[in-house]
């Protein structure tokens, strides 16, 4: 393999990484500040792409789209938390993977009750078509470059959101003892609203962005909502930098897992043999990292407490 | 200090219930109403449903399973369908080459495949008892959701470890033909089969009972709600841990291999981890660390599952907001709607 | 004199730039309540946790009976008879007082890999542990449910918890903090009596019941033993008025 | 004397278009036939094979069924169908052909309409052949009917291949082998992407400024999903045994009446299950399904006007028929099939030797 | 300007409960006594409204602030320190104080010049504070929300003498300073001096109430076991 090959590779493992943290740091901040198990979160993830395409087909413009999806998913995560989650806070964390689990089934059922079983049309916008050529002579798709980019401003952004502000601080007091900081004078309901919306808001990004990339089904949440718990799992629950880490960690090795893998195996097996056995070690690959970094480090590379 | 016989069976909710509490009761009636209603549809010549019971009741066992790691041990295991898949599978190979006399792998050397159901069952335990072993000493370094997702992430790798390995029809599976056997007994006949998972799930319900009223149990429901305590009272918390969740993976893998005769067939769709949710759900939604709440839960769960799926094409979203209303409104699941809220024996 | 039942040899812990722990070396002699007292802050609790296991000192020893116990995990300690008390209490919640106690009865007892006899039924195991909540005065509420007790009467348990144990020694962190002027009076009568029979490392900062119980008192500041003695040296040691005691002692 | 028939089919889930439309076609077939004697059960097995399995047996055991339909899946059908057939009932499949039933597992009352999974790939393998491509890369999940894919392309194909990549089942990032297949020496790329794997293929192949042409078999360019994927993939190629513009009155009129119905173009699922249920209404002219052995020749002589013109049965079972090659075009309504050829004609499954009806 | 008019609580099915009276003046520091186990600690959450109470009423200058959210009667000026200290322990000794915290008199300096061990420690972790310094840092993040009205539960356990006496002395500053405090301690000896009035609570009921000095050996007792 080729040094230009290998730098696009690590991109396009970057890439997927930032998409995975859009929906692992909406999940690490419901999970790890709020305490809450949200087996749902893949379903703002479709809600979002959904939207996005409806309303892009509706006006033709997908930034106007890209609005709605984001919009609607952080409505939905609000109306979601103020009818069922906010019920859940101070239940066993087995009563909200159920009920967060039913809530799979009815938004994946209902959104197929709305918009048909057939995959939706959703495409990346004009604009940001084409690829661009990096310095190095690699040649790289612009969209995947503008979603790193806006990843990683995601990332900063929320890092200092969490670390810095008022806000923050009572958001982590409130996961550590949220009778407390209400008789401190701290609304923490609404603020638990709002912090379960930002997630969802996330969720619904990542969703309208990659919906322009893959295909706009019923069901694409799932896939990715358990890769978004590997990642916070490695990166550590609650912390926003661990998020990003194992993102980026899990998008590099899986995407050089894959590419790499099938080629080692070449070395020593028959090459229709070795791509098979290759490909089936690649898809294992992330779960191999992950249950090789919690043997060694139990509560993930960032542990943000605990 | 009063005498310990006048003292002890009046004090009790601390201690364990009293010979005939509700709880008991109920599970007697859950499991009275299972075994009659696959009587009487035997009897009206309707097989389907005597199936449908033996799929109440294995379903039931594999939670019986994950319940004794997850109630009674706090040890939330997202990767239970592993056991239940590998039991499957063990009882799946063996009668694949059972079938056509080759031995074990097709390695030359090792012993033909069986279809004795017993030898299955007991190769089900060895196999999932030593899987869990090592996926239970790795995992139990972990705590929380860390526990959950490791334990997702083993099950994951069996998954598409399965689904890859060509010899056993990867993705597509592998169909048991004809249902294993035990001798004396004709177990195609639905009756008999249910009889054979009904009598694997008593006991089943019987020996955690037993365990856990013992000091094993003790110990666990102690490692479960404060580890420190445990340790600073003198008990590894850990190796406690580990042989509960051991135990969990055998009972689930048994189930396992029922479940693939039941079927007669066996396929990745068995590891996958919406089947350990499923498990899960089950568990959760007869009520968690109850011994019988995994038989309500199954009954519920496959009860709507079959009765949904034939009114509309939505099923799934009446099931969702079934399960919903089960969480928000009756907390500890169906038995703490029936038997009350109380929960630690 | 007889020799110590429980010796500290130059243990030393630092997290990170703080050093909590400076080389102390104390023993626990039988018959004896060896009381600790310090600042808040001073690392009694930390020197605590080094002997009972939670927490690995940087270097020195700790020896139970001469044994050294360094290797040994909390749960062996516990085993071998160290008892003790946690200065926040540590308990199962949902659980009875009852079943609370039993589970150290069971754990000197032997094994709890026993899978077949209810505890229920169990007297060996049941007996022993009324026994020790009774010790602590709180046999009406042995059946009642931790969760619903006072503050003060979980410190009982904790007690009585550790003494199921039959421990060689007691560590006990402030087992006085939350209860009741009645409530400390029970106790140090309590400690009183039972100090023949299990020697206490005492950590407290009520002044009454230590001056009252203690035959020996270390005075740990920053770390370090600043001073030892009985409780007259140590009432009069200008340096420990200073830093501990205020203007109070007098 | 009544005939009762079960469909088992994936209507909800992940892929529920596909049962979606088999049920449409089948259902417009019936309600074309206008008869009372035949009563039509139709059940969701949500893609899950032990609910399959259990309706299944519900439709046999407590309903009764004379004939089973419907499974969509590979997996679904090899848990079913060897059991099901044994117990009595016929099993017409409308979509699934593994290859063990094709060939080891062959069944006397097993009857495939589709297609043996293979015969698409074959097909383009021997198209791309013919049409001179030299060095193709080919892609597919790593499952089985993804290596059977591969192995039946490159059965008709034999020559030399840029690569030979499997990818993860349910992947839907491509960008690590659309770099491969950037950086690598290919003329053409073959890929088999079911479902949203496809969609997600496409589109990503679209953006990342790669111009080979590119092949694949029709289970990617169906109308449903080439809706979703849109331009992205005008200019493919694909191999389909029917097509909606396929010149014939019997598709004709049904592209007709399947648009007025249900306000779509049907979709090659469609097709088939338009065909199963024709293929059984002709049987059921001649022989009630309890009269086993006149109803399996009424079957084996496949009696009917099928939507793909010619089609007959091999000893296996299974269909012989022509595979045409279609091509997604845009002529202003969005992307769509245009029937541009055949790539073999009179296919006939590799697994036939191994049956031993 | 608090006034508790015979308030029943339960926890679940037990009463814990069954007619609490009590008022505190402005500029008043009222103790509230009684054994282990009396509903010390019940009466100041269902002020809170951490376990609202069922039957009876509870005033802030005369508006009834029972049933509300516990946030909202905090913002109405009533100060928090919790029995058990139930620090922050996720956050540093700084993020404790000012997550909370409310514009007025006391701000983070104030603080840290009342309690110079928290300025010592302002980034380390709360989880890892000994215990004494949880303490003052509980009275710390009670006192960064400015309230009128601070309700001390057992602020004294377990700190050493030097620094209990650092804290009574706080409170006498606090006191001075003109704010209303309602205050749990064991140790009468230090909590009588500085008292204008007591309460005395047994089994749920207040059992009398008075003027410290009325407080005869004979009640004390009967009602606190001394
Ligand atoms: N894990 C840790 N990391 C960093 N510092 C720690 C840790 N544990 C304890 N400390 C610090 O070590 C010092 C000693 O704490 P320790 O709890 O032993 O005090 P103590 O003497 O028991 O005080 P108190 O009487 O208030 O309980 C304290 O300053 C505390 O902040
Ligand atoms: N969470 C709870 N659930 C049930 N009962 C409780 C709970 N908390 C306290 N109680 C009961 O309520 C009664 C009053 O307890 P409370 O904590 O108010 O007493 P207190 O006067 O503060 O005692 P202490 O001096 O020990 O702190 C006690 O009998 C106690 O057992
Ligand atoms: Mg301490
Ligand atoms: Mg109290």
């Amino acid at each position: 393999m080729t040094l230009t090959l290998l730098i696009e590779q690590v991109l396009n493992g970057i890439q997927l990484g930032t998409m995975l943290f859009l929906m692992a740091s909406g999940l690490t901040l419901v999970f790890g500040v709020m305490g809450l198990i949200n087996l749902a979160h893949g379903s703002f993830y479709m809600t979002g792409a959904f939207v996005t395409a409806w309303v892009t087909g509706l006006t033709g413009s997908f930034w106007v789209g890209l609005l709605g999806g984001v919009l609607a998913a952080a409505a939905v995560g609000a109306v979601v938390e103020w009818t069922v989650i906010r019920r859940l806070y101070h239940r066993d964390h087995l009563d909200q993977v159920l009920a967060t689990f039913a809530l799979i089934l009815i938004f994946s059922e209902g959104t197929r009750w709305i918009f048909g079983s057939s995959p939706l049309w959703l495409n990346v916008p004009d604009s940001l078509s084409g690829s661009v050529t990096l310095p190095g002579g690699v040649e790289y798709p612009l969209y995947r470059l503008a979603i790193i980019v806006m990843g990683v401003a995601i990332a900063i952004g929320l890092y200092l959101l969490i670390s810095r502000t008022r806000l923050g601080m009572r958001i982590r007091a409130g996961e550590n003892d949220r009778e407390m900081i209400g008789a401190l004078g701290v609304d923490i309901s609404t603020l638990y609203t709002l912090v379960f919306a930002l997630g969802a808001a996330l969720a619904g990004l990542a969703g309208s962005t990659i919906g322009a990339l893959q295909s706009v089904q019923v069901g694409m949440g799932e896939p990715v909502l358990i890769l978004a718990f590997v990642v916070i799992v490695i990166g550590g629950i609650g912390s926003i930098k661990g998020a990003l880490i194992g993102a980026v960690l899990v998008g590099v090795v899986d995407t050089l897992g894959r590419v790499l893998l099938p080629g080692l195996f070449k070395l020593f097996m028959a090459p229709s043999d070795a791509s098979g056995v290759g490909a089936a070690l690649a898809s294992m690959l992330i779960y191999v990292l992950m249950a090789g970094i919690l043997a060694f480090k139990p509560n993930g590379l960032f542990a943000a407490h605990d | 200090m009063t005498s310990l016989e006048s003292h002890i069976p009046s004090r009790s909710p601390s201690l364990g219930r009293r010979p005939l509490s509700r709880e008991t009761v109920i599970g007697w009636g859950l499991i009275l109403v299972l075994v009659a209603a696959a009587v009487f549809a035997h009897l009206a010549g309707e097989p389907f449903y005597v199936n449908l019971a033996s799929r109440i009741a294995i379903v039931a066992l594999a939670g019986v399973g994950l319940n004794l790691a997850l109630g009674f041990g706090g040890m939330v295991s997202f990767g239970h369908a592993a056991f239940f898949g590998i039991g499957g599978y063990v009882a799946g190979i063996g009668a694949f080459h059972a079938f056509d006399q080759s031995p074990l792998f097709g390695l030359s050397g090792l012993p033909a495949g069986s279809d004795l159901m017993p030898v299955l069952w007991l190769s089900a335990l060895l196999v999932c008892g030593l899987v869990a072993y090592a996926i239970g000493a790795i995992s139990l370094g972990t705590s929380g959701v860390y526990f959950i997702m490791i334990t997702l992430a083993f099950a994951q790798m069996i998954y598409y470890f399965a689904v890859s390995w060509p010899t056993y029809g990867g993705e597509d599976g592998l169909p048991i033909y004809i249902r294993n056997s035990l001798p004396g007994l004709d177990t195609n006949n639905p009756l008999v089969f249910f009889t054979l998972c009904m009598a694997l799930l008593g006991l089943a319900l019987f020996l955690t009972q037993r365990w856990m009223n013992a000091r094993f149990g003790a110990a666990l429901t102690m490692a479960r709600l404060n580890e420190t305590r445990l340790a600073t009272a003198g008990v590894e918390p850990r190796p406690i841990r580990l042989a509960a969740f051991v135990i969990s993976g055998m009972i689930t893998g048994v189930a396992g291999a029922l479940f693939a005769d039941l079927n007669g067939f066996v396929g990745p769709s068995m590891l996958s981890w919406h089947r350990s949710g499923e498990i899960m759900v089950i568990v959760i939604l007869g009520g968690v660390g109850r011994l019988c709440g995994p038989l309500a839960g199954a009954i519920l769960f496959v009860m709507m599952e079959t009765l949904l799926g034939g009114l509309t094409e939505y099923w799934q979203l009446f099931l969702g907001v079934v399960l919903l209303a089960v969480v928000l409104f009756a907390r500890g699941g169906v038995m703490g709607l029936l038997a009350g809220r109380e929960r630690y024996a | 004199m007889r020799d110590p039942i429980l010796a500290l040899d130059g243990l030393d812990k630092s997290f990170g730039a703080l050093h909590a722990t400076r080389q102390v070396s104390l023993d626990l002699r039988p018959g004896e309540i060896h009381a600790l007292i310090g600042p808040n802050g001073a690392g009694k609790s930390t020197l605590i946790a080094q002997i009972a296991g939670t927490l690995k000192p940087d270097r020195g020893e700790i020896y139970l009976e001469r044994q050294a116990l360094s290797s040994l995990s909390v749960a062996e300690r516990a085993r071998l008879g160290l008892g003790r008390s946690f200065q926040v209490s540590s308990l199962a919640e949902p659980l009875s007082v009852l079943r609370n106690v039993m589970v150290g009865v069971q754990a000197v007892q032997g094994s709890s890999y026993r899978f077949w006899k209810p505890i229920r039924s169990d007297a060996d195991l049941v007996e022993p542990a009324l026994r020790a909540i009774e010790q602590m005065g709180l046999g009406h509420r042995a059946d009642t449910a931790v969760s619903d007790l006072s503050h003060g009467e979980r410190r009982q348990v904790e007690v009585a918890c550790a003494l199921a144990l039959k421990p060689k020694a007691l560590l006990l962190d402030e087992p006085m903090a939350g209860l009741g002027p009645e409530g400390s009076a029970k106790l140090t009568e309590l400690l009183e009596g039972l100090k023949t029979r299990v020697p206490i490392l005492l950590i407290e900062h009520d002044m009454d019941a230590v001056f009252r119980l203690a035959d020996r008192i270390s005075v740990l500041v920053d770390g370090e033993v600043v001073a030892h003695g009985d409780s007259e040296a140590i009432r009069n040691n200008p340096h420990v008025r200073e830093a501990y005691l205020g203007e109070e002692a007098c | 004397d009544e005939v009762k028939i079960g469909m088992i089919t994936t209507l909800s889930g992940g892929g529920s278009h596909l049962g979606v439309d088999v049920r449409d076609g089948f259902m417009l077939a019936m309600e074309q036939a206008g008869r009372d004697d035949i009563e039509v059960l139709v059940q969701d097995d949500a893609r899950k094979p032990d609910v399959a399995k259990s309706l299944a047996n519900e439709f046999i055991q407590r309903e009764d069924v004379d004939i089973l339909t419907g499974i969509i899946w590979s997996n679904l059908a090899m848990a079913v169908v060897p059991s099901a057939v044994r117990q009595g009932p016929f099993y017409i499949s409308p979509n699934a052909g593994p290859s063990d039933l094709a060939g080891r597992l062959c069944h006397n009352k097993y009857f495939n309409v589709a297609w043996q999974n293979n015969n698409l790939h074959e097909a383009m393998g021997a198209y791309m052949k013919q049409a001179d491509v030299k060095k193709p890369f080919i892609l597919a999940p790593n499952y089985p009917a993804g290596t059977d894919a591969l192995d039946g392309f490159k059965s008709r194909f034999q020559g030399e291949l840029a690569n030979e990549v499997y990818t993860q089942l349910g992947q839907t990032d491509y960008a690590a082998e659309l770099a491969q297949i950037r950086a690598s020496d290919a003329d053409s790329v073959f890929f088999f992407l079911p479902g949203g794997m496809g969609i997600a293929f496409m589109k990503q192949y679209a953006g990342a400024g790669i111009d080979l042409p590119v092949y694949g078999p029709a289970f990617s360019f169906d109308e449903i999903i080439l809706g979703a994927v849109g331009d992205a993939a005008v200019g493919v190629k694909n191999t389909s045994q029917w097509a909606y513009d396929l010149d014939n009155p019997t598709n004709n009129a049904f592209v007709a009446s399947f648009r007025e119905k249900y306000g779509r173009t049907p979709t090659l699922y469609a097709s088939q299950g338009f065909d199963t249920a024709n293929l059984i209404l002709s049987a059921l002219d001649v022989a009630h399904p309890d009269d086993e052995e006149a109803f399996q020749a009424a079957l084996e002589a496949a009696n009917f006007e099928s939507t793909r013109g010619d089609f007959r049965f091999g000893p296996n079972h299974h269909p012989i028929q022509d595979i045409y090659v279609r091509e997604v075009v845009d002529q202003g309504n969005g992307p769509t099939n245009q029937l541009v050829g055949v790539a073999v004609e009179d296919l006939q499954d590799s697994f036939v030797d191994q049956c031993s009806l | 300007m608090l006034s508790v008019e015979s308030i029943e609580t339960c926890y679940g099915p037990s009463q814990a409960l069954f007619g609490v009276d009590l008022a505190v003046e402005p500029g008043q520091l009222v103790a509230l006594m009684g054994r282990n186990g009396m509903g010390k600690t019940t009466t100041i959450r269902s002020i809170f409204g951490l376990t609202p109470p069922r039957r009876g009423r509870v005033l802030l200058d005369g508006q009834p602030i029972q049933g509300r959210a516990s946030h909202r009667i905090a913002r109405l000026g009533l100060g928090l320190v919790p029995e058990g200290r139930r620090c922050f322990t996720n956050l540093t000794v700084r993020e404790n104080l000012l997550a909370t915290a409310q514009p007025g008199h006391w701000t983070l300096e104030r603080v840290e010049r009342l309690f110079p061990r928290l300025a010592e420690r302002t980034h380390q972790g709360a989880r890892t504070l000994s215990g004494g310094e949880q303490q003052m840092l509980a009275i710390g993040r009670a006192l960064m929300t400015n309230p009128r009205l601070l309700v001390l539960d057992e602020a004294t356990e377990g700190l050493a003498p030097v620094i209990r006496q650092e804290i009574w002395k706080a409170i006498h500053t606090l006191k001075q300073d003109g704010l209303s405090i309602l205050l749990v301690d064991k140790t009468l000896s230090e909590l009588l001096p500085v008292a204008d009035h007591c309460v005395v609570l047994e089994k749920g009921r207040t059992a009398w109430t008075g003027q410290p000095d009325e407080l005869t050996d004979a009640l004390k007792d009967r009602y606190l076991g001394v």
